[in-house]
């Protein structure tokens, strides 16, 4: 059988596919999947404190796509490490935690009250989030403000540290190489899209908190080309995600030059989803004739 | 939880634009209870799958009840027997039922009808007294076919049984289970906080994870249409802040 | 009737809805298309000189959407006076012509060498262009090139002075500002989003291109939201563009604070799209009892 | 050019995996010369287009020939009869006839044999001596219907006919029209750059407004495939520039 394994700094993950933060919950709440599949998950995005999340409608379908405002609804980190850590720590893949913050020291407090919990592998850093102290403009969309969330979780912890990237960027390669200087092992890129749905029989927002992130098909080829530069950009890895249903999807996100990639929205269609795409990576490779997934081909920017 | 792929075995149309669609999914229809609901799948068609309630589920067949009102359901009406959805179900948590109370209304407007058949069949099966509550615009909107052992008709035209809204036309009964428009269970939920209501919201995933079907909550928070719901106590809900979902459409 | 005139600076259109640049040729090879629901219509983009265009394969298709790298081929600009201006004048809505440089300086020529010519209404200054003086850099990515080619046009002529901008920014609000200071008459809002598509059995990117731009319904909710912060930062009118195909779709635009609408990929597909726009924008209008297009509540950012 | 909604009348195979489609659309079949191309939208379906040659059109009909190559081909050959689809068309310039040649061979590979129903009737009309030359992989995949004066079969196995390309299988004629995989297009062109050949692209439009369709010219340059094309004389194609077409796919 083919070698799908990929290793991604400290973090050995059995398979490329990774569960998307947000669209798969805790890990707790998902039936059908096949979890012998899953290469690792990543958790909803977790605050210091529990936040109720946005008023509905959160939810508006688009042309192969669909926006969520859910606001980070969760219960806090206290609840986080007593109601889930400890099943996690018994799970055969690796779960890592996203982390938000509205300030700097938030991300940098939530990752030393997360290390050494067991069950928690690492974490996510969702630098799209609204920065409190900067008039809510996203730690993302600035490379100094990404730098320093990257740099506070950094020294907190000593496991795997990723760093979501926001697609809403001029240029994502400054962000990748301002947050790799500051120690991140590994890029997730990219985040959600923002985009707008208006209702035309209130002519208000359809979506309570006015714009939502753009998920789904509709957006892939817009994460593949952001995902091809932040590989282009840094040394560490990069995960791809964006609209990824099928393996032919993540193998793009894979020859672009990523790692390893994350599932989201499709795993809302389709339990089987994730089970799909692994297993369609491990024929490809196979039919190939690529004897690892490490081995396959990648086309770089420069390339 | 099941997801099969589910062929189209029958279609019949039971009021002006309203129609039952009957899929062969056997596990489902045998899990299925009272108020739960069921995820469909069109492809091709739109991204995200469509929830409707669980009408009837008898002899391996699970039934729903629509109309079309956007691309999804429009396709769904479109299948021709054969035709195979993939069927996600059942899903939600549906209505609870007590001996104890003797007797209980369905009450229902317009699409709202749609859980009722498979509750009535369950409250008869636990020794209740039904009273079927169905009210519509006019006659021609009101579902023909009904199950219990009373029936109340209403029409806000008059055209048919009870002038006016259902609600006013619900008789003395030990509980009350309702489903329809949001508005019509806000009005429900300040006549009979006890009642137990069916409520609609967008969903994402109808399986708990994406937190898109968020209920708000009388006491704060938000709960979970897919999980916690859809049936609630109707004065558990913070009514003015769940939305009416109804989208305007241009072609309809 | 309702009246769906709308104006724009000293331009005054009979409706709402304009061809896209780059979807309609010059006008002259659209046999279907019910010419009477044209506000107006964008060229097909020029440069100073002709230009081949880059190499095939130049389309993907995506889910809802579709992916272009044709290189702004074209017959340069002293062809596009003798062999389409000429038909332009006769025709009963304004042709803009759609302006392209690798220099400040070519713009400000070419808005030179059309201003005058009868058939030539205005401009819409394609900001989405590489600045081969900076690197290949976009000139749309940065509000100080954005605002030199704008100033470079303004001076040259006395014709209106359109911008499309690129959503391929941090913050469109700062191009706009940047735009408009320098005399822009309009916004147009938005051009496509830089995406790309992988071949799995080359493992090449599928446009010989390697990149190009996103158009269609998938980008609608981006397009909407870009538009709509554009509205919000400046006094200017703005034109939406992106994934319009319905009246639903243009009408989001237009209470989202457009002034007009822009339709390119649709008319691919259809040749009556312009038409059911159109109609259906007057019969919503007519429906809602608002008396005019100017009447319609818009929605900006700040309300 | 004509975009009528198009019922489908009749679906036939005629090798396999290889099916005709015949849709009403009376003013496209009574326009369409041969070479021309019509372009279909399904609804629901994929966004753009789809382009086929025009295989037959006769009484009103027009016909397509087609296999199952991805999302739209896939929809297309799911359609039954009575389903619509947008057809437009007739697009393209077509191949050119010469009562002067005396002789032609209506040259094909695999699915290219699609445009030369029309064009055999056409060129008999005209006066020409028809040799209808067919290859494909294997005697299974030969489309089993032909028009003409004489018929020549080519599969690369010889299970049927000449063994080896079709190419190799040309008679001495006064003229050659060829349809099939661009690759042996260019092959053509290498051996009789006279030839009139119908190459395929990526299409955006179909009416020259979007410069999608590129195709390279041996004098430099681009030309749109669905207006000055999608026939060319074979020596004017710059062919290593023009891309193959071949999507992989994991699951075809
Ligand atoms: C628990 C539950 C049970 C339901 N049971 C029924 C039923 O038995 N019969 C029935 O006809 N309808 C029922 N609905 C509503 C039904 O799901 C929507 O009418 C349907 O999704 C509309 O899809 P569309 O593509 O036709 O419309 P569109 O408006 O094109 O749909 C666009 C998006 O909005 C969502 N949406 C649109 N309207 C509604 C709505 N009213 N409620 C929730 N989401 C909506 C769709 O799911 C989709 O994501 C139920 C909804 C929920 C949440
Ligand atoms: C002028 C012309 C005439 C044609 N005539 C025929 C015919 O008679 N019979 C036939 O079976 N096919 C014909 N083709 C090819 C046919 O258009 C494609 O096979 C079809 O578009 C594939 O669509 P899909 O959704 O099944 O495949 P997908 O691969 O899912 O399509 C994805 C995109 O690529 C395009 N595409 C994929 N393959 C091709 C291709 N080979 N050529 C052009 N575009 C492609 C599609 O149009 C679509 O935009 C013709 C193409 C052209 C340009
Ligand atoms: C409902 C929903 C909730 C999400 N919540 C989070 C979150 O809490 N933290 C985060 O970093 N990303 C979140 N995301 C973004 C996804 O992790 C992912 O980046 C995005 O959806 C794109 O992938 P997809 O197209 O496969 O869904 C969420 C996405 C959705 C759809
Ligand atoms: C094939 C194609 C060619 C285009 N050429 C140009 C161009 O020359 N200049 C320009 O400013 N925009 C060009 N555009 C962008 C469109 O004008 C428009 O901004 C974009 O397609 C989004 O609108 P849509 O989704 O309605 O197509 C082109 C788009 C397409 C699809
Ligand atoms: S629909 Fe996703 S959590 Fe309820
Ligand atoms: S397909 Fe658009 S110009 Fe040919």
């Amino acid at each position: 059988m083919t070698d799908v394994g990929v290793v991604l700094g400290s973090l050995a993950l059995r398979g490329p596919v990774l569960a998307a933060s947000g669209t798969f919950g805790y890990g707790t709440e998902v039936p059908l999947l096949e979890r012998r599949a899953l290469g690792g998950m990543v958790s909803k995005g977790i605050f210091l404190r529990p936040r109720a999340g946005t008023a509905p409608p959160r939810i508006v379908e688009t042309p192969s796509g669909m926006l969520n405002a859910i606001g980070l609804q969760g219960p806090g980190v206290e609840a986080l490490i007593r109601d889930y850590a400890p099943a996690w720590a018994g799970w055969e893949f690796p779960v890592l935690v996203n982390l938000n913050g509205e300030s700097v020291e938030e991300y940098g407090e939530l990752a030393a009250r997360l290390d050494g919990v067991p069950g928690v592998a690492g974490f996510e850093v969702n630098i799209s989030c609204p920065n409190v102290d900067q008039g809510g403009m996203y730690f993302g969309n600035d490379p100094v403000a990404a730098a320093r969330v990257t740099a506070a979780v950094r020294r907190r912890t000593r496991l795997p540290v990723w760093v979501k990237l926001t697609p809403m960027v001029t240029d994502i390669g400054v962000i990748a190489r301002a947050v790799e200087a500051e120690g991140a092992d590994a890029l997730c890129a990219v985040n959600t899209f923002v985009g707008m749905s208006i209702d035309l029989r209130t002519r208000r927002p359809r979506l309570a908190n006015r714009t939502g992130g753009l998920s789904g098909p509709a957006v892939r080829p817009l994460a593949v080309h952001l995902a091809n530069q932040a590989a282009g950009a840094v040394r560490i890895p990069v995960v791809g995600i964006g609209g990824i249903a099928t393996a032919e999807d993540a193998l793009e996100f894979l020859v672009a030059g990523c790692a390893a990639v994350q599932v989201g929205t499709a795993t809302f269609i389709d339990g089987g989803a994730i089970a799909a795409v692994h297993d369609g990576i491990a024929a490809y490779l196979e039919r190939e004739g690529i004897a690892s997934l490490e081995k396959l081909p990648r086309c770089l920017p420069r390339d | 939880m099941f997801q099969p792929e589910a062929p189209l075995v029958e279609r019949r149309q039971v009021a002006r634009d309203l129609f039952v669609l009957a899929f062969a999914a056997p596990e489902v229809a045998a899990a299925a209870l009272p108020g739960q609901f069921v995820n469909l799948l069109l492809r091709p068609g739109p991204l995200l799958r469509r929830p409707f309630s669980v009408h009837r589920a008898t002899e391996g067949r699970v039934e729903i009840l629509l109309r079309a009102v956007g691309a999804g359901t429009a396709g769904l009406l479109a299948l021709r027997p054969g035709d195979c959805v993939s069927l996600l179900g059942p899903l939600g948590a549906g209505f609870r039922l007590d001996a104890a109370w003797g007797s209980i209304a369905l009450l229902s407007g317009g699409l709202g009808v749609a859980p009722f058949p498979l509750a009535a069949q369950a409250a008869r099966a636990a020794g209740l007294e039904v009273t079927w509550v169905h009210g519509a615009r006019t006659a021609a909107d009101l579902c023909s076919e009904w199950e219990g052992d009373r029936v109340v008709w209403a029409t806000d035209d008059g055209s048919r049984g009870f002038a006016g809204s259902a609600v006013d036309a619900v008789p003395e009964v030990g509980a009350i289970l309702a489903c329809g428009p949001n508005p019509m269970l806000a009005a429900v939920a300040r006549r009979w906080p006890e009642a137990q209501v069916a409520v609609e919201t967008y969903m994402g995933c109808g399986t708990g994870v994406c937190l898109g079907c968020a209920v708000p909550k009388a006491a704060g928070g938000y709960d979970r249409a897919c999980s916690e719901g859809p049936v609630y106590r109707a004065g558990d809900i913070d009514w003015p802040a769940l939305p009416d979902h109804l989208h305007y459409r241009l072609t309809a």
